[in-house]
């Protein structure tokens, strides 16, 4: 069990989500952070005050998947989909998981993650 | 002069005047978040646009004497001896005050089209292409129906009581080509759109609401039993097309929307528009239950069936709902009710008004669809009418204006 | 007629028919997330509903005709009738003007109900409730309150300047029914409820007190020294009211609270309705004063020891507010200041309107209470007037409207 | 007594006293999230406080008697003999009825204040302050510019339309003066401060507007081409001032910001209110565009310079938006348009008016800015003006409310 | 030191906390999140227009146990409390810690979530 | 790779963000979550009824830094600007990482998060 966890730009939001569906991932956990790295923000104007904004919203992709193949596939995917090649395009960060249960099934390990059919 | 129709038409003056703000927020909450603010400001900035150039020459273009019934002249330049006195269109209100009510029209007319654009239009050739249409088609299309000698109302012998074709169906169609026009919006079809603060629509609809009881009231240009009739039938179409939207919601889907009572609500008061004051309270409701149907059609089947990318529908609601009252005008006036109407509606056997409904709303469509394309190609000479793809995916509102509306909500202020 | 009182009652009208989004977004505010909608909607088809009722059976039933003191008969049926000339409630305005006035508070008073049950009533149910109420409930209260020779007006003598009585302990009674009828919300006690939005509850208390002035001051009919008398007494309860809610709040808490600040003037303006027009200014002075205290004593004691579950304080605010109010008419009514009444208030040494006030608000409790339960009987019939436990916990939005309130804000769009 | 102008007073008391909670959205717009419930209550507050304060001996000591031409007496206490005849303000409408108009200026005023505090005031201090400033400022003001016999109207002949000096400079300058001695927020400079959520300065700054029309032309104090006229040179104004600033921002920046584009439309409110009934179309033109440069250098250039943090620029936007106005009002009066003015303006070659104004500006600042270091003088005696930095670092809303806006933004509600 | 992280479903919420509280959890990190899996979404309607929500709100409970007992005792009070039986109830993911730091003490390891008297 | 999660206090935002700053750690993401531990919430008061509010409000950083050292540093930091010494101040945890993707260039390890220049 490995999670990937990818920090994105949040105009490609839909576009990462696409990717991952395109090579089978369907099981994902998104949200919205604030991020600053290289990349640090834009000056906006309030009333002729210049107003430095130094986080900006990305959006985080967490995605268990069972095997290193599936984080290869995974990261190719995301960083297909995330690049424009200018600075704060963001991060991935690969962790090592203990376990995994699905609550549903109480099933453990990879079959916790396992998808049969999607189901509307 | 009376003191009461001036109070009247001052207070009218006001409620239409917040009706603008109000379809910002009809229009803002049922767009992405990201183009709310860009979204709200195309209404916005023509609060301040509109009114200017009507003082400087709207009112004298639309109102100020009669070139061939099409258009004014520029007498009236800068208001220019409009004051206290009474005026050619009403005997009871300074001509100022008649003026005055009609710039509230010329704001909220233009601003209906921005509906149909959202989330892809250059805010700049936005600005360019509003100033450009108020001139090619409002106040060609204010004085045709309503001015002196104006060519659908003096000389065709068509009504409008409160703005179908001047307002509703102008604006509608004049958005449905520059929809079409610009082209869809990156991922249309794919990517589903939601609303995105659906109680800043339940508040825009209800500003909307309120605010009609001035548009079409305050026609009557004074407070009299004309202006108690057309209240009491816009409140009721409203409400009956209201019912007639939450129940399609219901037999469609089982559960009537919150999206869809407030549109129901909109285009029973876009529909009943030219017909206020000229038809009696049962066919309000006609027109309100009918309105609602058809629209739903129009918003939901037409539309995806020809795939142009009408926004947030302001064709769907303001082009349909504003053709379907302006022909339900030709059935049910009542000369009786209103003596501006010459001939009785269809249904009272006479079929030379409803004709002439028919010419009047041809007419605007060519009139709002031709002087859409020449605004378009006129400010494309100079800009771009589109925003980048770039601009888009991030959004307009960082893109066109540099703000966010509201920052706190995912970030950290 | 009087063009001036004609404008009065028409921008009145408009301002009372604003209050039913303002009392939407009161409601909407004080509701959880999941339920904003849901609770929202609640008054807003209303607005629909009642319109289309009122016009087709709504003011015939109540205004029309007189049935033992009791009710209205069907001869306006329709509006039939109702047209620009006077009709028997006012010489100054068009009959229509003043059906139409009297619509706007048959909107408002049953949308008031629907804050007892926020949370876990069934949408389809509650409509039809609504309906049912409006014919069972309203209509009779209405017709006996300010109908010719009804019971409690002309019979019985007492007062009712905007509608203590008719519009909120009625309403508010049937909302502490209705909420005992349908059982807690869930997890109630052990849960805290919060509010989910407090400027949108600003926002509501805003548009009702703006509204309010319609409501009260349109209350005299006519543009005259009993309107201004009106909307004096109307402003200066609600802000004694709100000042002696932040009062208790301060003495309590040590902080005095945004929602407790508005919930005060609101109470100030529920307690001068049926007042409004009857006493002198010093006395909605105390009245404002003393109705705070009171609600807060019903809202944090009573509901918490009897245990019903009455969401948003429809009972605690207009019921108790409304009883409050319509006992200080009998206090403090001056037959100088509105001839109307027939005799003074209790402070200047005359019981029998006093006697007839409480009297009043007896058979309005009695009316309000068995109505209310006739109609739920009725309803439950055919459908449940619970929600499931399940779509309860996801929250009404979701599972009675298919909609999402604000996905963007935790949703990405 | 004349009903049509009954009912536009009536209706436009109304309108000024929807402004108030519409600055409340237009300021908490503005701040932080942490702090939008303190800042909307701190105008919402005012709407009990000052109305209260205002029957018992606000209206008294501002219209009733004269003493030195500085304020009035006592005589009036509780509205005492202040009914439905027509009193010495106006012959058409009841004394009441202008009392209770007046009554609206008395609550915005001080509310305008608390943007220039907004972020770090203690609650319990900003409640005293402003009911002490009332008495020590505002009731003086009224009554040296309106008040029979007032020193700056009646004796030096200076003209305020609607409230230009009493209401906007006297404002402005006292924000000012209390956020200096209050001291600049934490970290102030170091961090920057942005809006929390843009729809609702747009919100806000559409009821202004809306509100201002019943401010300016509500001012002419009756249905007349007076009225007319103000509510011309309002809309005029506030148009143009919003096309001028967002050419600033455009040219600036590249892009017109919305929150710029409102801004700019107050602006163009604030600078026309002493104007607007003395001055032709063609000066609300001039008037407008020149406001906005010069309140754009203020906020952004002044501000900045001199360091001190009017936090929500009510010292920018209404400080020097009034002195302006009041300024322009002794340029461009007519007294062909308005004969309470006694000279015409300097541009048509009289220098008189032009002196009065600058002399009765001057007083204004003085009396505003002494009267509000005495009145924060005398508050401190009591209590701290300030929040501990705990509390401010937390925010006002849970320090002074014990509240938080939307908790289910980023809670779990 | 371990973390528990679960997803649940959002109406769900208050049932795992008060199910953690009984199981003397008291210490825990809750945020939004949105997700999907097999679970896919719904249908919306906007103006009669299908409209999918293919993401969907969930809850996202993150808490640090001392050790493995812990943690079945806390999978298992969460399962039971999130369980509905239809798809969508959400997983559990089991990670290792390397370190905990208590900010008010310095604290670190265990000691760092051990949990005195909770204070109001 | 390492990683460090500091959940602190709302309004110590700003202050932890110039502290991580003065250490010359530039890179980070920011989000908003609830949490409940020793510290158990206030007492509000809806018109006059008591309400418990036992979720507060918190910030939780996450910073990926590619040594011990780079942690004990940051540790600190955090430490000393998120202080108050009162219940509530919040925990810091440490997790181990696999590795890391910058998505703008591809490096992977440590790479990924050295920052060169900042850019605006
Ligand atoms: N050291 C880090 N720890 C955690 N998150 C980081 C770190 N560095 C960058 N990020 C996240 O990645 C986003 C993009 O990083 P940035 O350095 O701006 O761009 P790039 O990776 O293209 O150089 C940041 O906004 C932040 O959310
Ligand atoms: N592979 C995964 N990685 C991360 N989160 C996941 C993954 N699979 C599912 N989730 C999260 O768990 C939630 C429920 O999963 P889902 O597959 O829909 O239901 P179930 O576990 O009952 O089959 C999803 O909405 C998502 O937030
Ligand atoms: N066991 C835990 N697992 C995850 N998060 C925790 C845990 N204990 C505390 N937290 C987080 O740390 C915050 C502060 O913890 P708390 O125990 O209240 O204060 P302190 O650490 O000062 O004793 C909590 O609000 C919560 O977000």
């Amino acid at each position: 069990m490995i999670k990937v966890e990818a920090i994105v730009r949040e105009e490609k939001y839909e576009d990462v989500k696409a990717a991952l569906n395109d090579i089978d991932v369907h099981g994902m956990t998104v949200s919205q952070v604030m991020g600053c790295g290289v990349q640090k923000g834009y000056t906006g104007v309030v009333r002729g005050t210049k107003v430095d904004v130094n986080m900006l919203p990305k959006i985080k992709f967490e995605i268990v998947v069972p095997s290193q193949a599936w984080v290869d596939r995974t990261v190719k995917a995301i960083r297909q989909a995330a690049l424009t090649g200018k600075h704060g395009d963001g991060k991935i960060f690969v962790y090592d998981l203990m376990d995994t249960v699905r609550i549903r099934t109480g099933q453990a390990g990879e079959d916790a993650i396992y998808h049969e059919e999607t189901v509307y | 002069m009376n003191s009461g129709d001036i109070a009247f038409i001052l207070i009218c003056s006001a409620l239409v005047f917040f009706m603008t703000p109000g379809l910002a927020f009809f229009y803002g909450g049922l767009e992405r978040r990201k183009n709310v603010l860009n979204t709200m400001m195309s209404s916005l900035f023509i609060m301040g646009l509109a009114s200017a150039l009507w003082v400087l020459i709207g009112y004298s273009l639309s109102f100020g004497g009669n070139i061939s019934g099409i258009i004014g002249n520029l007498k009236l330049f800068g208001l220019n001896g409009v004051g206290a006195e009474a005026g050619p269109y009403s005997e009871t209100i300074p001509h100022l005050a008649f003026a005055m009510f009609q710039m509230m029209f010329a704001i909220i007319t233009p601003a209906i089209i921005t509906g149909s654009v959202a989330g892809r239009m250059n805010f700049k050739a936005l600005f360019i292409f509003i100033a450009l249409w108020s001139i090619i088609v409002y106040y060609p299309m204010a004085h045709m129906v309503w001015g002196t000698d104006g060519l659908l109302g003096a000389v065709l012998g068509s009504v409008d009581f409160a703005g179908g074709t001047v307002v509703h169906i102008s604006s509608g169609v004049s958005g449905l080509v520059l929809s079409i026009i610009l082209g869809s919006r990156q991922g249309y079809k794919q990517v589903s759109y939601r609303t995105h603060n659906i109680p800043f629509i339940i508040l825009g609809g209800a500003i909307l609401w309120f605010g009609w009881f001035g548009f079409n009231a305050g026609s009557a240009l004074a407070a009299n039993g004309l202006a108690v009739q057309a209240f009491m039938t816009t409140n009721t179409s409203a409400a009956f097309a209201m019912l007639s939207w939450m129940a399609i919601d219901f037999m469609k889907e089982g559960k009537p929307t919150v999206v869809g009572a407030v549109t129901g609500a909109v285009l029973g008061l876009v529909a009943i528009t030219p017909a206020a004051g000229f038809v009696p309270i049962w066919a309000a409701i006609i027109i309100g239950i009918t309105v609602s149907p058809i629209c739903y059609f129009a918003m939901s089947v037409v539309k995806k069936r020809f795939g142009y990318d009408d926004a947030l529908d302001a064709f769907g609601c303001h082009g349909i709902g504003g053709m379907w009252g302006a022909l339900m005008t030709g059935v049910f006036t009542q000369t009786s009710i209103n003596s501006v109407a010459r001939w009785d509606g269809l249904i009272f056997g006479d079929y030379r008004l409803f004709l002439a409904q028919v010419a009047s709303i041809l007419i605007t469509v060519v009139v709002a669809a031709v002087g859409t394309a020449v605004c378009a190609f006129l400010v494309k000479l100079f800009i771009p009418l589109r925003v980048t793809t770039e601009e888009e995916k991030i959004g307009l509102d960082l893109s066109q204006h540099g703000e966010n509306a509201y920052p706190a909500f995912n970030g950290l202020d």
